[in-house]
């Protein structure tokens, strides 16, 4: 067995484990840790596959931000975690019998028709992955790369959007209402009669 | 013998008898108010008249100036596929002859009506906005009937034979229920048009199998084709070859039972009594009833064909004639008496034509039209002068009251019992002669219940006379003081009809009877032609007299009247006597033979019975509500049910769409791949 | 040896991984959300490996975007949950029955 | 002269417009939306008197033909055009619905512009489903009819109208939805919606018995058949008068028509084959109706469950002559079958609208459909009661009215095909005259049964002028048919050569 | 391989919406709540300019075969997309329209919703004239995040929030499952061009089985999207969850950019293979067709109704892709187009019919409307027969060439388990009917509704009659889209 086999065993059976753990672990939190655990060994895996780029990426981007984005939630929504492991065992039957059977057929049919695959031709020395991604990235697919940004555009504006409160305590200013202020706003005339002489 | 046409007959002369009493009709329905009563009897008797005079000359052409007959069309009805459906007349010596007895005894009847409907407005109830004119509609209807009866016998194919047919049914219903506020009169006409449609519902077919067979409704071509029919054969059931013949025939005598009230579709014509006296002598006596007759003898040359079609009318009539004759002897009702007379004589009629003594047939036809008619109105005028008093039980000695209707009774009466001399003597000894040298199955059967029938006839008949006429007088103070003979509108019809039911029978016993008078118009088979084996030993009218004398009928007939004398008159005490010895007999025969029970109970409560069931259980259990609303129920309740698959929670629609996937994965992808 | 096949069917594994998971796990939906992030690794597995095997970059850059669209995804996604917490106090799916039927 | 106008089309569309500018004016004065709808619909009867008067009887061909081109795409055409089967529904239509319009003019008080103009659109509609060639042509105007018939009964309709008009709809739309199935897959083959092309198709004896049930669904909900026929009692008893007279009058023709141009010439051998099953059903309909309707207690039911009897004639008339070939070989008696059943509609059409008005001029007055609310009607209402007999008798099928005539023809001809299918068909003359005469017994005869019908008034001058119209045309059509089945030989004949020719490949 | 600057040119009306979007977004920020309507006007403008930029841009190509693939492959322009997209400006803007007075009755009249509004457009651009596996994905992404935000834009709304929830779940759920199947895709064809998948599926579809084993996962991703039982559990909730505007929103347009998805992918990609999804679309489209009709019955709520009825026209446009021929593509983009018409119709007015504080949602609600207003209910009236196939709508057209197509697919019987669930469907439509006119009314208020609103919805309506009286006019146009 080849040492890259060897890695590749080692890392896909963590982070089947790793898997298995987010899926089944008692405490949110726990599986976010896992789930950073699966991304760290698919992403040594990617190494093996010569995607040196994707990898890191996906170690600074999802380790570094979404995971913890999702971290940040969990510790931030005060939930019951008692309650929410209820009934686990009662569906776990059914789940292992349609996962089992969905991966079953998967498997069956994959490795049928890529049981074979040849072995690429090794990159040359002077191969960047990077580089290369770069190179098609704003050429070839400038448009979708465009319409990425759009996404992020709009991610931004939905988390503003739905999650921005004014809280009815705090203060803070209005431009638009500072611009907009009259002068009968704020200043009340009051006829006063003069008071009678005595 | 045909004599040499000299003369046509003109189409103008036939269309004016049947339209002149349309006319009257319409005039005297539609404009009732504007013409008034006396202008409603007027035009109406007018068109009668007029259909009457024309009529005669008719007569007097073909009978005497030896015109040709007249067989053409009026007017396509429609035609479909080349067969033509036509209106057209047929007029011959045995059209003429119906033609003048219809139109002389409606005439009567006009005018005795008169009489009969002149306080009508009492029968009804004073805000009854139909009271009002009802004395302009009777008339209306009246002359309306004489019209269908006038297209019925002068047609000259079947469906204008059926248009006729079923249109005196109506007439005849709109008059049984001419009173409409009564509860019997309006039961009776309804009655009266179901039994009949009953048997026009075998008519039809008739007519039906005849087009089938001949391709054409036309009584010429009919006729004309019918010998090489023959021997046809038509299966009703599979597998079963009948003559078709005598499917024809039989199907047609199903109608002529209806209409002519013949056992078991007699049940109507006692209950049609409901109606006013005047139509119960002109439609159910004289001339609608015996449409069968008539119709059975101008197909002659179709039943002549088909002994079985011919012993299936002598049996019907046989049993008709004896068994109805008995019902006669039980009934209170002064009308019902006359009206069960007229059922047995219809029966003689019938017999008649079972033994293929048309002419037979046709005669007594004739005079009974007269002497029925006659018995008809006198029962009426007894009527009038009872204050509508019908039950025979308040009556009794009348004669003393009603001089002229008491004479004209007892001639009507002898006539109908064939007294030897009256009318009703020939054509009665005819019938049971010609029965007699029939051999036809069943004609031992017929002859014994004609033979029987005659001393019935002579009972019930005389019971009736004695009971009103003579005796113990048991109406009312009230009534007694009032009783006077009624006026000449009714009395003058009366002495009109007594005078043909004396004597015509002597005058045209020969030509109708033994003569060619017929002519070519009856078709009878040499072998069934018992009238001309009579005929060799007639030797006129007196000789036949005599021989009546001798005969036994005419003993049976003395018999009866000594009887209802000895029992009405003599002895009253013998009646109550005989009705506890016979106690179950005396009940049979009131709820006559249980007819009416039975087919209340079978058709009218079973049909309503079945009625419902379908309707509940078929329409609206099984079809509506297990099929219609069932299926949106069940639509509507697997909705409910099914919509709990959306449960809301998220887990459940994840795992739809993946059971989804795996249902797509499996069943489409991997059965491919192992392929 | 390990060839394109075993990438694949880890790839599968993870995917069914998740399944199983956004199924089983009916009470939170924080690991719901997570799930599906596996879901989008083994899609990115598949990805990298054809990549990989066909030499071609266009899996990869298409892995690109997909973290791209998974990281927007993931803060609307979690937007989404803060609002309904902030709604209902509750983020138990066993709870967000609301519609049903 | 007025033939060189596109008539068909006037006819078609004269009345939608029409309809819809009494919509319009509806909103504003009731009295003015009534005067232009029986302007309109007199106009529209007008319109429709030369197709009769120029109409060429001597000829099966379509005449007053108009072409254009309206879906290119699926090869769908405006295309219009009469022969001797459609010519007289049409008449028969634009007819009906002027009385309708007059029978509703002071009844209907609650939006009677709507009303009018549901009754004028639905008018342009039946005129279409009549007048096309087209099959997609023809499907648009058979099922946009249902909308305004869906609003008659359920706006204007009795106490259970809801009930009634959604199981109309569905039953109906039910019918109707396979029947479009079968017209695209006879697209296919034959690349074209002419219903003249339809009937030049060959298809086989699979294909053929298909497209015959998918047709029979639609046409026996419509006629109605046994045992499709529960929709029309609970219709009629529940849609206002003119609903109920348009429902009996035209639309259940509408089925009838049906079968004699689609299920017939398109799919011959198999209603060769099947041609038992509607037998059967049409027998039912007389026998089993008969007696269902002897039972009613509901006028407007009673007269309903008749029309299915009547019906039952006319899907019988229709489909006799596959057993008259097999008897006789021959044809004879077909021509006078189906012939038979034309007529019948066409007397249909006239006696079971003039009984519905009937009903519904007692029903104005008294607020009650039940025969038990009645008695000696004949009393307080004699010109009344005169025509309801009139309308009964000819309800009960009496020579010399049009109710006789088309039951004659059939069992006439039917006797040809087989004695027990006239002698089932003849039991009309007797349940036909038990259920209709008992009626007339119960309602307009007898004793005065109750102030309501002391009450009564008699016909007024707008009534008495429906009620003449209706019997001047069923006595004339019953005294003198022919020159109704004069304009039908010809098509007829036509059918029936083409019918007993196999279409089979 | 730089890109010209002047390939760009044909994506002017993209990058319109997008910078109009952009500066509606920044200038929302600078705007008082008193003026709030500029955003929604400016909205309108964007469409209307989109709209005039598209029909010049492809002006040419009208009725021609001609299409320009451009930026790598990436994007492509043809008459299918130039018809879908500004049937998409269309519906938007009416739907946009019609939102108006309720979102300010509601207090969410807000620069965010219309920003988020015409990004979704911009998606829905995108998935329209995607080329590559890549611009479908992200023309889908950025449809579907925008929807889920509007889905939770009213914040304080728990119904709204927990079917955003839902609908955010499940949609990523979906979007994996095609990736993953983009993914076998991308494998076995070695490209992310659609036009190269579809060669190679030419070449190989018939041999090469991962291809079929990935078009499982796509059919799965591209039913949700349709909302094709059983991948249409989120529509009812969704429908019925969201405000009613956001419902309106996400009932009209997504349809017929879910239908271009379908074409883009399904057919122009893996064309080939129509032998494999074509049995699949038809286990969605019977599901559908039942699901939608069956469960539609049971609802009191009529936009849950509707949304079974969504399921159900879904169902129908499937039947006629699933007939894989020209036929039956241009019958369901027709379908696709006035389904989305008449749905933003009928949504249109329960939106119009809701005010402060009122949500007409349930049946009940539209109790009398013939009384309270005839003209609603006969527009209503047109919209609901138009949905039961009753003709003359163009309802009935729609489902009629769709059954055409069926059945030149030599698939009769499907035909008519077509129409026999459609005759379950006709109960609940005409269910709606009967409750406006013949039930008497509960709730007398008036119905305030701006001209504006009032005259689109009219036009909206009798455009379903008019295209019924004459359909031919965009039957042709969808017929020549497809070539």
């Amino acid at each position: 067995m080849a040492f890259t086999d060897l890695v590749f065993y080692v890392f896909a059976a963590i982070s089947v484990f790793a898997g298995v753990r987010v899926i089944s672990s008692r405490n949110p939190v726990h599986s976010a840790l896992y789930l950073v655990l699966a991304f760290f060994t698919t992403s040594a895996l990617w190494l093996l596959l010569e995607a040196e780029f994707l990898a890191i990426t996906l170690v600074l981007v999802y380790v570094g931000a979404v995971m913890v984005l999702f971290l940040f939630v969990v510790m931030m929504l005060d939930i019951n975690l008692v309650s929410l492991r209820e009934g686990f065992a009662r569906y776990l039957p059914v789940g292992i019998a349609v996962g089992g059977i969905i991966v079953i057929e998967m498997i069956m049919v994959l490795s049928a028709r890529y049981g074979d695959m040849p072995k690429p031709a090794p990159h040359p020395a002077s191969y960047s992955n990077t580089e290369e991604l770069g190179g098609v990235l704003y050429t070839v697919y400038v448009y979708p790369f465009e319409i990425a940004a759009v996404i992020l555009l709009v991610a931004i504006v939905a988390a503003i959007t739905l999650t921005l409160r004014r809280r009815p305590g705090t203060k803070h200013q209005d431009p638009a209402k500072q611009v907009a202020v009259k002068r009968e706003d704020r200043v009340r005339l009051v006829k006063v009669p003069s008071e009678p002489r005595q | 013998m045909d004599m040499t046409p000299n003369m046509t007959l003109s189409e103008n002369v036939l269309l004016s008898i049947v339209l002149a009493p349309l006319a009257g009709a319409i005039v005297a329905g539609l404009f009732s108010k504007a013409i008034g009563r006396a202008g409603a009897h007027w035009v109406t008797i007018l068109g009668v008249l007029t259909s009457f005079l024309l009529s005669l000359t008719v007569f007097k052409a073909l009978v005497f100036d030896g015109a040709a007959k007249f067989d053409a069309t009026v007017y396509t009805w429609l035609v479909s596929e080349g067969v033509k459906f036509e209106v057209g007349f047929l007029v011959d010596k045995l059209t003429v002859l119906m033609m003048t007895v219809v139109t002389f005894v409606s005439l009567m009847v006009h005018i005795y009506t008169i009489g009969y409907m002149a306080d009508d407005e009492h029968n009804w109830d004073e805000k009854s906005l139909a009271g009002k004119n009802s004395y302009q509609r009777f008339f209306s209807y009246i002359s309306l009937f004489t019209f269908s009866m006038l297209m019925l016998v002068m047609a000259n194919n079947f469906m204008q034979l059926f248009f006729g047919w079923e249109a005196v049914g109506v007439v005849s219903y709109l008059l049984i229920g001419f009173w409409s506020t009564r509860e019997t009169a309006i039961y009776a006409n309804l009655k009266a048009f179901l039994v009949n449609r009953v048997g026009d519902f075998g008519f039809l077919l008739g007519i039906a199998a005849v087009l089938m067979s001949f391709n054409s409704l036309n009584y010429a071509e009919v006729f004309a084709a019918a010998p090489r029919m023959a021997d046809a054969t038509f299966q009703v059931f599979p597998g079963v070859d009948w003559s078709l013949l005598s499917v024809i025939g039989i199907l047609l005598f199903v109608g002529a039972m209806g209409k002519s009230a013949q056992m078991p579709l007699h049940v109507w014509l006692p209950d049609s009594m409901e109606g006013p006296t005047p139509i119960s002598a002109l439609i159910h006596a004289a001339t609608m009833v015996t449409a069968g007759i008539f119709m059975v003898a101008r197909m002659s040359p179709i039943y002549e064909l088909s002994e079985t079609a011919l012993s299936v009318v002598l049996v019907i009539g046989a049993l008709t004639a004896f068994f109805t004759g008995l019902l006669g002897l039980v009934q209170h009702d002064i009308k019902r008496v006359v009206a069960y007379s007229t059922l047995s004589q219809l029966g003689y009629m019938t017999v008649a034509l079972g033994a293929s003594a048309y002419s037979a047939a046709i005669f007594h036809l004739m005079t009974h039209a007269f002497f029925k008619a006659l018995l008809f109105l006198a029962a009426g005028s007894v009527i009038i002068a009872m204050h509508h008093e019908q039950d025979m039980r308040k009556m009794g000695g009348l004669k003393k009251y009603m001089p002229i209707t008491y004479w004209t009774s007892l001639l009507g009466s002898l006539a109908l019992i064939g007294f030897p001399g009256f009318s009703g003597f020939f054509s009665k000894d005819g019938i049971i002669e010609a029965v007699h040298h029939s051999h036809i199955a069943g004609s031992s059967l017929a002859y014994f219940s004609v033979t029987a029938g005659v001393f019935i006839t002579a009972l019930y008949s005389f019971r009736m006379f004695f009971l009103v006429f003579h005796g113990q007088e048991r109406m009312d103070e009230h009534t007694r003081h009032h009783l006077h003979e009624t006026p000449a509108v009714v009395t003058v019809p009366l002495m009109l009809l007594a005078i043909p039911s004396v004597i015509l029978g002597f005058f045209t016993v020969g030509p109708v009877l033994f003569g060619d008078y017929f002519g070519d118009a009856i078709y009878v088979a040499a072998a069934h032609d018992g009238l001309a084996v009579m005929g060799e030993h007639f030797h006129g009218a007196f000789g036949f007299i005599l021989h009546g004398m001798m005969g036994l009928p005419f003993w049976l007939a003395s018999a009866g009247v000594f009887t209802a004398w000895f029992i009405y008159m003599k002895r009253p005490d013998i009646a109550d006597v005989f009705q506890d010895k016979l106690s179950v007999v005396h009940r049979i025969l009131e709820n006559k033979y249980g007819f009416d029970d039975f087919n209340q109970k079978v058709f009218g409560d079973g049909s309503r019975g079945l009625g419902g069931l379908l309707w509940q259980v078929g329409d609206v259990k099984v079809i509506d509500g297990a099929a219609v609303n069932g299926s949106a129920r069940l639509v509507g309740w697997f909705s409910t049910v099914v919509r709990h698959i959306q449960t809301g929670y998220l887990y459940h629609y994840a795992f739809a769409m993946i059971i989804g996937l795996l249902v797509l994965l499996s069943w489409v992808v991997v059965p491919g791949f192992v392929r | 040896m390990v060839g394109l096949s075993h990438y694949l069917i880890l790839g599968a594994v993870m995917f069914c991984l998740s399944v199983a998971g956004i199924f089983l796990n009916r009470k939170n939906v924080i690991i719901l959300l997570m799930s599906i992030e596996l879901m989008l690794l083994a899609v990115n597995t598949n990805f990298v490996a054809f990549s990989h095997y066909l030499g071609d970059t266009a899996g990869q850059i298409f892995v690109f975007f997909i973290l791209t669209v998974a990281a927007a995804e993931a803060a609307i996604g979690l937007a989404i949950l803060v609002v309904v917490f902030r709604n209902r106090s509750t983020i138990n799916v066993e709870d967000l029955d609301a519609m049903k039927g | 002269m007025f033939t060189d106008l596109p008539l068909l089309s006037l006819v078609v569309w004269l009345p939608i417009i029409g309809g819809f500018l009494v919509l319009a004016l509806g909103n504003n004065s009731d009295h003015a939306a009534r005067r232009l709808a029986l302007m309109v619909s007199l106009v529209t009867f007008m319109v429709s008197l030369p197709l009769w008067t120029g109409f060429d009887s001597s000829t099966a061909a379509m005449q007053f033909q108009e072409r254009a081109s309206w879906i290119p795409t699926f090869n769908v055409y405006y295309h219009l055009g009469v022969d001797g089967l459609s010519m007289p529904l049409i008449l028969l239509t634009t007819f009906t619905v002027v009385l309708v319009v007059i029978a509703g003019w002071e009844v209907i008080q609650n939006k009677p512009g709507q009303y009018m103009a549901a009754f004028l659109i639905m008018e342009g509609f039946m005129n279409g489903v009549f007048a096309s060639l087209d099959a997609m042509l023809f499907y648009v105007f058979w099922e946009a009819m249902l909308i305004p018939m869906f609003l008659i009964i359920g706006i204007w309709g009795g106490p259970r109208r809801v009930y009634a008009t959604i199981k109309f709809f569905l039953y109906t739309f039910l019918g109707s939805v396979f029947m479009l199935v079968a017209l695209i897959y006879m697209f296919w083959q034959s690349d074209s919606f002419a219903i003249l092309d339809f009937h030049a198709l060959k298809l086989t004896l699979n294909a053929q018995i298909l497209i015959f049930i998918a047709f029979l669904l639609a046409f026996a909900v419509k006629v109605p058949m046994w045992p499709v026929h529960t929709w029309l009692p609970d219709a009629h008893v529940e849609a206002p008068t003119g609903g109920s007279v348009i429902l009996a009058a035209i639309m259940l023709k509408i089925g009838g028509y049906g079968f004699l141009r689609f299920s017939l010439p398109i799919a011959p051998d198999a209603a060769h084959t099947l041609d038992w099953l509607i037998i059967a059903m049409s027998l039912i309909a007389v026998v089993y109706i008969g007696f269902v309707a002897l039972v009613q207690s509901d006028m407007k039911k009673l007269i309903a469950y008749s029309s299915i009897a009547h019906m039952g004639f006319v899907t019988l008339g229709f489909f006799i002559i596959f057993t008259i070939l097999e008897n006789t070989g021959g044809t004879s008696g077909a021509v006078l079958g189906i012939e038979g059943g034309m007529v019948q509609m066409v007397s249909h059409g006239f006696i079971s609208g003039a009984m519905f008005l009937g009903v519904g001029v007692m029903y104005d007055r008294v607020h009650s459909r039940e025969i038990g609310a009645y008695g000696g009607v004949v009393h307080t209402m004699p010109k009344f009661a005169g025509f309801f007999v009139l309308f009964a008798m000819a309800n009960s099928g009496l020579p010399g009215t049009s109710g006789f005539v088309g039951e004659f023809m059939v069992i006439l001809a039917s006797f040809k095909a087989n004695f027990w299918y006239a002698f089932l068909a003849a039991t009309t003359l007797i349940l036909g005259a038990a259920y209709t005469l008992w009626m007339v017994k119960r309602v307009i005869y007898g004793p005065v049964a109750n102030e309501n019908v002391a009450a009564l008034e008699d016909l007024n001058s707008r009534e008495f002028l429906i009620m003449a119209i209706l019997a001047v045309a069923v006595l004339a059509l019953g005294v003198y048919p022919a020159p109704l089945t004069e304009v039908m030989h010809a098509s007829v004949e036509n059918l029936v050569q083409h019918i007993a020719v196999s279409k089979l490949p | 391989m730089t890109p010209d600057v002047a390939e760009f040119a044909p994506l002017a009306a993209e990058i319109f919406v997008l910078a109009m979007a952009c500066f509606i977004l920044v200038l929302d920020a600078y705007l008082p709540d008193t003026r709030r309507l500029i955003a929604f006007r400016l909205t309108q403008v964007t469409l209307l300019g989109a709209a005039v930029l598209t029909w010049m841009q492809y002006d040419t190509m009208i009725g021609t075969t001609d299409r320009m693939v451009l930026l790598g492959g990436t994007y492509v322009a043809d008459t299918l997309s130039m018809v879908l997209k500004l049937a998409v400006y269309a519906v938007s803007a009416g739907v946009f329209l019609y939102s108006r007075d309720y979102l300010r009755d509601r207090g969410i009249l807000k620069g965010e919703y219309f920003v988020l509004g015409l990004f979704g457009v911009l998606g829905m651009m995108v998935m329209i004239s995607a080329h590559n596996m890549l611009s479908v994905y992200l023309g889908l992404e950025l449809l579907s995040l925008s929807m889920y935000t509007m889905v939770a834009f009213q914040r304080q709304n728990g119904v709204a929030s927990e079917a955003a929830m839902k609908y955010f779940v499940l949609g990523a759920i979906a979007s994996g499952m095609l990736l993953y199947g983009i993914s076998m895709i991308y494998g076995a064809s070695g490209s992310l061009d659609l036009a190269a998948i579809g060669r190679y599926v030419a070449e190989h579809g018939a041999e090469d089985r991962i291809l079929a084993f990935g078009v499982v996962f796509i059919v799965a991703g591209l039913a949700f999207k349709l909302g094709n039982a059983p991948f249409h559990m989120w529509v009812p909730d969704i429908y019925n969850g969201a405000p009613t505007s956001v419902t309106l929103f996400i009932g009209a347009a997504p349809k017929i950019a879910a239908f271009a998805m379908v074409m883009r992918v399904l057919v122009e990609g893996l064309g080939g293979l129509h032998a494999d999804w074509t049995p699949m679309l038809i286990i969605l489209a019977v599901g559908s067709l039942a699901v939608g009709n069956v469960i539609a019955i049971a609802q009191t709520n009529i936009k849950r109704m509707l949304a079974y009825s969504t399921i159900s026209h879904m169902g129908f446009v499937v039947l006629g892709i699933l007939a894989a021929n020209k036929v039956g593509y241009s019958g369901a983009m027709f379908y696709a187009i006035t389904y989305a018409l008449t749905s933003a119709g009928g949504f249109g007015l329960l939106v119009l019919l809701s005010r402060a504080g009122f949500e007409a949602e349930k049946l009940d609600d539209l109790k009398g409307l013939n009384d309270r207003n005839p003209w609603l209910a006969f527009l209503m009236l047109l919209l609901m027969f138009s949905m039961a196939g009753v003709p003359p709508t163009v309802g009935f057209y729609a489902k009629l060439s769709v059954l055409q197509a069926v059945v030149s697919a030599d698939m009769v019987w499907l035909a008519a388990v077509a129409v026999f669930f459609s005759i379950i469907g006709a109960f609940y439509y005409i269910r709606v009917v009967k409750v406006m006119y013949f039930d008497k009314p509960e709730d007398e208020a008036p119905i305030f509704a701006g001209f504006d609103a009032k005259a689109v919805l009219s036009v909206n309506g009798l455009a379903v009659l008019a295209l019924g009286v004459y359909p031919s006019g965009l039957m042709a146009w969808c017929a020549k889209a497809l070539g």
